[in-house]
């Protein structure tokens, strides 16, 4: 199976600083892929320059077979990338109903695609309170309306950057579930988070960042046998 | 034999730059057709713009007086401009020709030698259309103003010689945008005619509006000659037509310097002069007579003060001037009319006051 | 006071209302939405006017030369976006006041270099200039009512704009957090200069039908830039309801307040000081309507969506 | 704050008037009299907008307030300055914590409107009185101080002492605790709040402080215009002060004093080139906001920096 | 003894009852959790009892003081401090400039116009202090807005710290940390808990497990039970509420 994403050799600043440092990475099609790290390691700017919301200074970063890394943002998109990111930023001026439909698309053409009634129907909470605007919202329920609004484009690659923070547990593994039927139905996805075995259940690949560098790349099985590789890198 | 400096502040942006840049394109006119002399003596003109504002009025002053040191002064449109500079140009004993303010503080007790009003005095052109309406015979006026001192005073003025009864006597807003609400009081008032006083846009606002009620055609509507000059008929329109309105000075009026005026004035500037830029005009010819009696030596503050009182020949013919420094002249009546061409213009109509002096000059104590 | 005189300054009120609405409209939009402070809206109001005179002028047709002007002014507004307005986006508002400040000196003296500084004619069309009777005995213009019905039309039309279509959504989207929006997949920048042609479009149908109300001249933007402002502000930035309540909240109290002030102080008060107090309480009372509205609702009438 | 350059600049305006006088340039203190009485009244404005965040459009009213106390004063009278300042002091004082403890409640572009009514309704109220000139203004003797007769130079130096005081001032206030916080508000309200400033109390000081300056400025234009013009007042003014402020450099020190210097001077030098000046100014500014965010005094600090 | 009592309180928006008729007890010296379902209306409990946000309904009583219609800076100078769920920093300034105006807001009058504040030592120093508590010594100058989001979560918390509380009222501190940092935050609410009360929101459970004396779980706005940890995770509603099958995290 050909990558759907692909990274190579990313550089990425923040005016003078360098973040990432000669990153790469290859998300198959169908797979559920993971980074890791610490805090401040790297891994929201990883997902900032996919989007083209922080432009890499150079690599190459390859969507579907198109090179995306010079793209504005919204074309990216459009390709069919949508994430999740990290601290909601629900639209705070749009009702929980307007974020959801706002932006909806089939993206990745689903004969099944995510619709109102269906993230209604996975987020009862939105539904209660679907007039009401984005900033009335509790932590949580933002937290859902982010999850909602990206599944809503019927993505290619979904990207969750922590989206389960804030969530109560029930929910949490609510999210947990839902990934595990979504990379069922052959969704692709970038998943970000702190439950280090959640993540090994539910993926297929890792990549643990440090200071900007991948430190080690492998699939579950491998990550699971090296428990000295958490302590060392994500202290866990 | 050096050159005569003359300091020219007037309002050249904003909302009344129509006014100032008129009376200075006739200015200019005047001295341009004076080969760049005045009374034989070379003349530098130096202009500057109060932006309708005496704090930047006052600057532009001081720079005139104290940087240009210049012999002469004029061009400002603005009343209260003028009363927060004058005192500190007459201080400096330097003339002040005034063009087209002429407030009634510098008219009576407070007069000054330095101070010479080429125009009007502010009440004269409502007084004309007071008499008019008066001898008419118009019951029952209705009189509207902005809430400023110069509105009280045109409303003063149209009684001083209005002595019929009056509808009713309103203030509306200075610079307020729509009429409705005074159109209405009017209709519902039933006037016999209405007088109005609305400077500058405002005018153009007014008559609009009150044409588009339809009460042009039911109550005439009188104005003062500067609301219904040249500026106006080319923003209003046809509904300009038939509206009487008072002036000193007339397009047509039959002399030579007048005729001159006209046409070298649409020659250079390809429109209709108005009053404002007859003042400037006359402004110019007035200085050109004066420094003339006193052979180019302007340094002689008395002999140019009774060189200026002694008048000069004007685009309202020979004018002769109070001891207040306001003039002694005549007051038209003109009335808008569609000419042949289908051009709008004001047609001269009669005349209303001959000879015509200010209410205030008794009080003034000069000679 | 007859009845027929007090309704009819009612609704002297409500068309002068609605005339600020035209104006406030375009500004709620690209404020409100785009949550950028224009100050040289009144700037295009100005050119839409005397567009709208100038093509009135060449073509005879009143409607011709509106559509004309209309499209005249939004490509002007699109091509000010493009060209310096949309670097001011990311700046603070302070930033934007400055800049549109700085636009309205400019297009001043540019309109004053190319149309002169004396006022302009600009006269309703010839079947509108008269008055028409709406009631028995109430005479009213109907150049008015055509603006009453004008500005109702932009009312409808721009709150299902932005609040039932998808672009709406995003143009709200956008304002709020322009990453987010782009990384939601919204092109904000051909949007922002749509909806900023949009919002000039707006100013110029408000010039082509003030104009021949009032006088199209350079600086009439400014005077009345004031009162949209205070409108939007009443009704709470961003809402076209709020503008529309706004506007007609301000049409009514100024008008009523210039009709019914004089003679309700002249039963008091003696007519020296009614004549003396009047205008000038006619004066304040549509700020203190704002101050007050904002006292005790801080956000406005109709707290938007911000 | 680097004292050589103020020092050189201190130095060069206290001798400019002996030296203007024997050029035949007195011309220019009068400039600079008002280029330092509106240098005074930017910088009380960039206390509140700068520094405070309180973006008041409503600004003139307590300079033409200042002015026309000053003005009303000696009309009826009145010719100490010992009396005449301190009144028109106290009063615009009192009239911005008025204006403040009601339009603090408000946020954002509601404050910049509320601002502007209550400034609105004071110039309307002003002009509505006919016994002090209404719209035509009032004109104002220059009052007696006592120790010194108050002419065009000694005015120059007197502007220059006040200016001089009030900046040192605004300097120490600016980097005491009190500026840190009016700071932090600016930054960051809800948190300011959250670890337990009374931020209304610190807003409505400084915009009672911003106010009293400006009514101080404004005292010292009626002297040196020695007249009251409703458009002191006006929306314009208050308008033109914003520019100022904007255009030196928000929350920068030298903002208010630079922008007002520089509008000033650039307005009238256009002036003097051309009728069209405001096409200039207006280009200018248009630039000054492209390229230089942070106004003329963050560009002055890039480079010497 | 309770220092915090919560009696009645009850905040509607529009026809929703976020908090509804609810009473809560803290006691002096414990460490409390507050839990329950996104939208419960913890965070707007905390905002009532921090005086962000008026109650409808209901009295708040701290420390032997009413202060149900106090403002907001007056609550905390009496002792209450805050973080919020959202992170809200003075984002421009550097750790240390944020951590020295909390300081300063509890250290003397703040209506000092004359003398500059940078020569202030102890200010700084005792910033400096909470930074090193905090771990973010190595980002001292680094400005607010360019640490990364866990970290501006610890400095989140730090601001509450330096307001030196009797209660502090953390609101999700932990979320958007990541296991390291959050294992030092536990470790540091268990050190804080020496001197000061807390009253935690979190969803962590683990966190919350190891922390609480005491747990209260708040559903549609009402506590439908409080007390000991071990009866919390024994009872059925809770779990069926809020917990699910996650009885304390993901390491048993
Ligand atoms: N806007 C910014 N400007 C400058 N530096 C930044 C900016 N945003 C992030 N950084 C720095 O870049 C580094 C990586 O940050 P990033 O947000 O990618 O980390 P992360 O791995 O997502 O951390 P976390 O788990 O805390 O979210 C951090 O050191 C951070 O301080
Ligand atoms: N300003 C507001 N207007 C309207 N509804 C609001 C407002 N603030 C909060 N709410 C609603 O009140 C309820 C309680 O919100 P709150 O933020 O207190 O929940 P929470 O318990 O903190 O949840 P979470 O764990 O998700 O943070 C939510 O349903 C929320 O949508
Ligand atoms: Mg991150
Ligand atoms: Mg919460």
């Amino acid at each position: 199976m050909s990558a759907l994403l692909e990274i190579q050799d990313l550089q990425t600043f923040y005016g003078p600083s360098q973040v990432l440092f000669n990153l790469s990475l290859q998300i198959r099609e169908g797979q559920v892929a993971t980074l890791m790290g610490r805090n401040g390691m790297g891994k929201t700017t990883t997902v900032r320059s996919i989007l083209g919301l922080t432009p890499a200074r150079s690599g190459r970063i390859c969507f579907a077979g198109a090179q995306i890394e010079a793209l504005p943002p919204e074309q990216i998109a459009a390709l069919g990338i949508a994430v999740v990111p990290e601290g909601r930023q629900i639209f705070p001026n749009l009702s929980v109903k307007e974020n959801l439909i706002a932006f909806a698309a089939n993206r990745n053409k689903s004969p099944n695609p995510w619709t109102l009634p269906r993230i209604y129907e996975l987020f009862p909470r939105l539904q209660e309170r679907q007039h009401n605007l984005g900033h009335q919202l509790s932590g949580g329920e933002q937290q859902m309306l982010a999850v909602g609004r990206a599944l809503m484009t019927n993505p290619r690659l979904l990207i969750l950057d922590e989206a389960t923070e804030g969530l109560a547990p029930l929910l949490r593994e609510e999210i947990w579930r839902v990934l595990q039927l979504l990379k069922e139905s052959g969704q692709t996805i970038l998943v970000i988070d702190k439950y280090v075995e959640r993540l090994i259940a539910l993926a297929d690949q890792h990549t643990i960042l440090e200071r900007g560098r991948v430190v080690w790349q492998g699939n579950s099985e491998a990550l699971k046998a090296q428990p000295e590789l958490w302590k060392r890198y994500l202290s866990v | 034999q050096r050159t005569v400096k003359i300091g020219f502040v007037s309002t050249l942006s904003g909302g009344g730059a129509a006014l100032g840049i008129d009376a200075r394109d006739g200015f200019n006119l005047a001295v341009r057709l004076l080969n760049n002399q005045l009374g034989g003596v070379p003349v530098e003109v130096i202009v500057a713009d109060d932006q309708q504002n005496p704090d930047v009025a006052r600057q532009a002053v001081d720079r005139m007086l104290k940087r240009e040191r210049v012999d002469f002064m004029t061009g400002i449109i603005f009343s209260n401009i003028l009363l927060a500079v004058g005192d500190a140009i007459f201080e400096e004993k330097v003339h002040y020709i005034s063009l087209n303010a002429g407030p009634s503080e510098y008219a009576g007790e407070r007069c000054n030698p330095y101070f010479f009003n080429v125009a009007w005095q502010n009440d004269n052109l409502h007084e004309a259309m007071g008499q008019y309406v008066n001898t008419r015979r118009f019951e029952n006026v209705f009189i509207l103003a902005p809430n400023y001192p110069a509105g009280r005073d045109a409303l003063t003025g149209f009684k001083r010689f209005y002595k019929g009864k009056i509808a009713a006597e309103v203030y509306n807003r200075l610079n307020q945008l729509d009429f409705s609400a005074e159109i209405a009081q009017i209709r519902a008032a039933r006037p016999k005619a209405v007088y109005t006083f609305q400077p500058g846009a405002m005018g153009v606002n007014f008559i609009k509006q009150y044409a588009e009620a339809g009460l042009l055609r039911e109550i005439p509507l009188f104005l003062p000659g500067f609301s219904a000059d040249a500026d106006v008929i080319r923003a209003v329109g046809r509904p300009m037509v038939g509206i009487y309105n008072s002036s000193h000075w007339a397009l047509e009026l039959n002399n030579p310097v007048n005729q001159r005026f006209v046409e070298e004035f649409r020659k250079a500037y390809n429109r209709t002069p108005t009053l404002y830029a007859s003042q400037g005009y006359d402004a110019a010819l007035m200085l050109d007579a004066a420094i003339r009696a006193v052979g180019g030596d302007v340094s002689k503050k008395d002999d140019l003060r009774k060189a200026f009182l002694a008048g000069f020949n004007s685009t309202r013919g020979p004018l002769k001037f109070n001891p207040n420094g306001y003039p002694i002249q005549n007051y038209y009546l003109r009335q808008v009319i569609q000419a042949p061409n289908g051009e709008i213009i004001n047609r001269l109509a009669g005349n209303i006051f001959t000879n015509h002096s200010d209410a205030y000059v008794s009080q003034c104590k000069l000679r | 006071m007859p009845p027929s005189l007090f309704l009819e300054q009612i609704l002297n009120g409500v068309q002068f209302g609605l005339m600020l609405f035209l104006l406030a409209a375009g500004l709620t939009l690209v404020f409100g939405i785009m949550d950028m402070i224009n100050l040289a809206h009144g700037s295009l109001y100005m050119i839409g006017a005397y567009l709208t005179a100038t093509f009135v002028g060449l073509t005879g047709v009143f409607w011709l030369g509106v559509l004309l002007a209309v499209v005249g002014t939004a490509l002007i507004g699109m091509l000010l976006e493009f060209s310096i307005l949309r670097q001011l986006y990311k700046r603070d508002h302070l930033s934007q006041v400055l800049a549109t400040f700085a636009l309205i000196l400019i297009i001043n003296e540019v309109v004053r270099i190319i149309w002169g500084s004396q006022p302009l004619l600009l006269s309703a069309p010839e079947g509108l200039s008269g008055p028409i009777e709406i009631l028995p005995g109430l005479n009213y213009s109907a150049f008015r009512l055509t603006i009453i019905a004008v500005g109702l039309v932009v009312a409808v039309g721009l709150f299902l704009l932005v609040n039932n279509t998808r672009v709406g959504m995003w143009l709200r989207a956008g304002a709020s957090n322009r990453e987010m929006a782009q990384a939601m997949g919204v092109p904000i920048k051909p949007l922002f200069t749509l909806l900023f042609g949009v919002g000039a479009a707006l100013c110029a149908i408000a010039g082509a039908f003030l104009g021949p109300i009032l006088a199209v001249q350079v600086g009439m933007g400014e005077s009345i830039l004031i009162l949209a402002f205070v409108v939007i502000v009443i009704g709470g930035i961003g809402s076209i309801k709020g503008a529309l309540v706004g506007a007609l909240l301000v049409g009514i109290v100024d008008t009523a307040g210039r009709a019914f002030l004089p003679l309700l102080l002249s039963q008091v008060a003696s007519p020296e000081v009614a004549s003396n107090l009047g205008p000038a309480l006619a004066s304040i009372l549509i700020y203190l309507l704002m101050a007050v509205v904002l006292f005790f609702k801080p956000q406005g009438l109709f707290p938007a969506r911000t | 704050m680097r004292y050589g350059p103020i020092l050189l600049l201190l130095g060069l305006l206290l001798a400019f008037p002996p030296i203007a006088s024997a050029t035949g340039l007195e011309f220019y203190t009068g400039l600079l009299t008002k280029l330092m009485i509106f240098a005074l009244a930017a910088g009380s404005l960039n206390l509140i907008l700068g520094y405070g965040g309180m973006v008041s459009f409503g600004h003139a009213a307590y300079f033409g307030v200042g002015a026309y106390t000053a003005a009303i004063l000696a009309r009826e009278g009145v010719s100490s300055a010992w009396v005449i300042w301190p009144v028109a002091l106290a009063l615009s004082g009192l009239l911005a914590f008025l204006i403040g403890a009601v339009c603090l409640r408000t946020r954002g572009v509601y404050f910049i409107m509320i601002t502007l009514a209550f400034a609105q309704m004071i110039y309307f109220l002003v002009v509505s009185f006919k016994q002090y000139g209404g719209e035509d203004g009032l004109r104002a003797r220059r009052p007696d101080f006592g120790l010194f007769e108050l002419s065009d130079t000694t005015l120059y130096y007197l502007t220059l002492a006040v200016l001089a005081a009030v900046l040192y001032g605004l300097y120490r206030l600016v980097n005491s605790r009190f500026g840190r916080v009016l700071q932090a508000i600016r930054e960051n309200e809800s948190r300011t709040a959250a670890i337990g400033y009374p931020v209304y109390r610190f807003q409505l000081v400084a915009f009672v402080i911003a106010g009293v300056l400006a009514g101080l400025a404004g005292v010292l234009m009626a002297h040196y215009t020695e007249y009251a013009s409703p458009n002191l007042l006006a929306w314009q003014q208050s308008g033109h002060l914003m520019m100022m402020v904007i255009l030196g450099g928000v929350g920068q020190f030298w903002g208010g004093v630079l922008g007002a210097a520089t509008l000033l001077l650039v307005e009238e030098i256009l002036q003097d080139l051309t009728l069209y000046w405001q096409l200039g100014v207006g280009l200018i500014l248009l630039l000054v906001v492209l390229f230089a965010p942070r106004g003329l005094a963050g560009l002055l600090r890039r480079r010497a920096g | 003894m309770s220092l915090l009592v919560i009696e009645h309180l009850t905040k509607q928006f529009g026809g929703l009852l976020a908090v509804n008729d609810c009473n809560l007890s803290v006691e002096v010296g414990e460490i409390h959790a507050l839990i329950g379902p996104n939208g419960a209306g913890k965070t707007t409990l905390i905002n009532q009892i921090s005086g962000a946000q008026r109650p409808t309904k209901g009295r708040i009583r701290f420390d032997g003081h009413e202060i149900t219609h106090l403002p907001q800076h007056q609550r905390v100078r009496l002792g209450l401090a805050r973080t919020f769920q959202i992170t809200n920093l003075f984002r421009s300034y550097t750790v240390l400039e944020n951590l020295e105006l909390a300081v300063q807001a509890r250290s003397g009058s703040s209506f000092r116009f004359w003398s500059p504040v940078k020569r202030e030592k102890a200010l700084r120093e005792e910033a400096e202090q909470i930074a090193e508590m905090l771990g973010l010594t190595p980002r001292n100058h680094t400005p607010a807005a360019q640490l990364s989001h866990g970290e501006q979560r610890q400095l989140e918390v730090g601001l509450a710290l330096a307001c030196k509380p009797k209660l502090l009222l953390l609101d999700e501190p932990m979320a958007g940390m990541g296991p390291e940092e959050s294992g030092q935050m536990v470790e540091l609410i268990d050190r804080l808990s020496q001197s000061v009360t807390i009253l935690l929101v979190e969803h962590d459970m683990d966190a919350v497990f190891r922390l609480a004396r005491r747990i209260s779980v708040l559903v549609y706005g009402q506590v439908i039970a409080s007390g000991p940890p071990e009866a919390i995770r024994a009872n059925p509603e809770v779990h069926k509420a809020y917990l699910g099958d996650d009885p304390g995290g993901q390491h048993p």
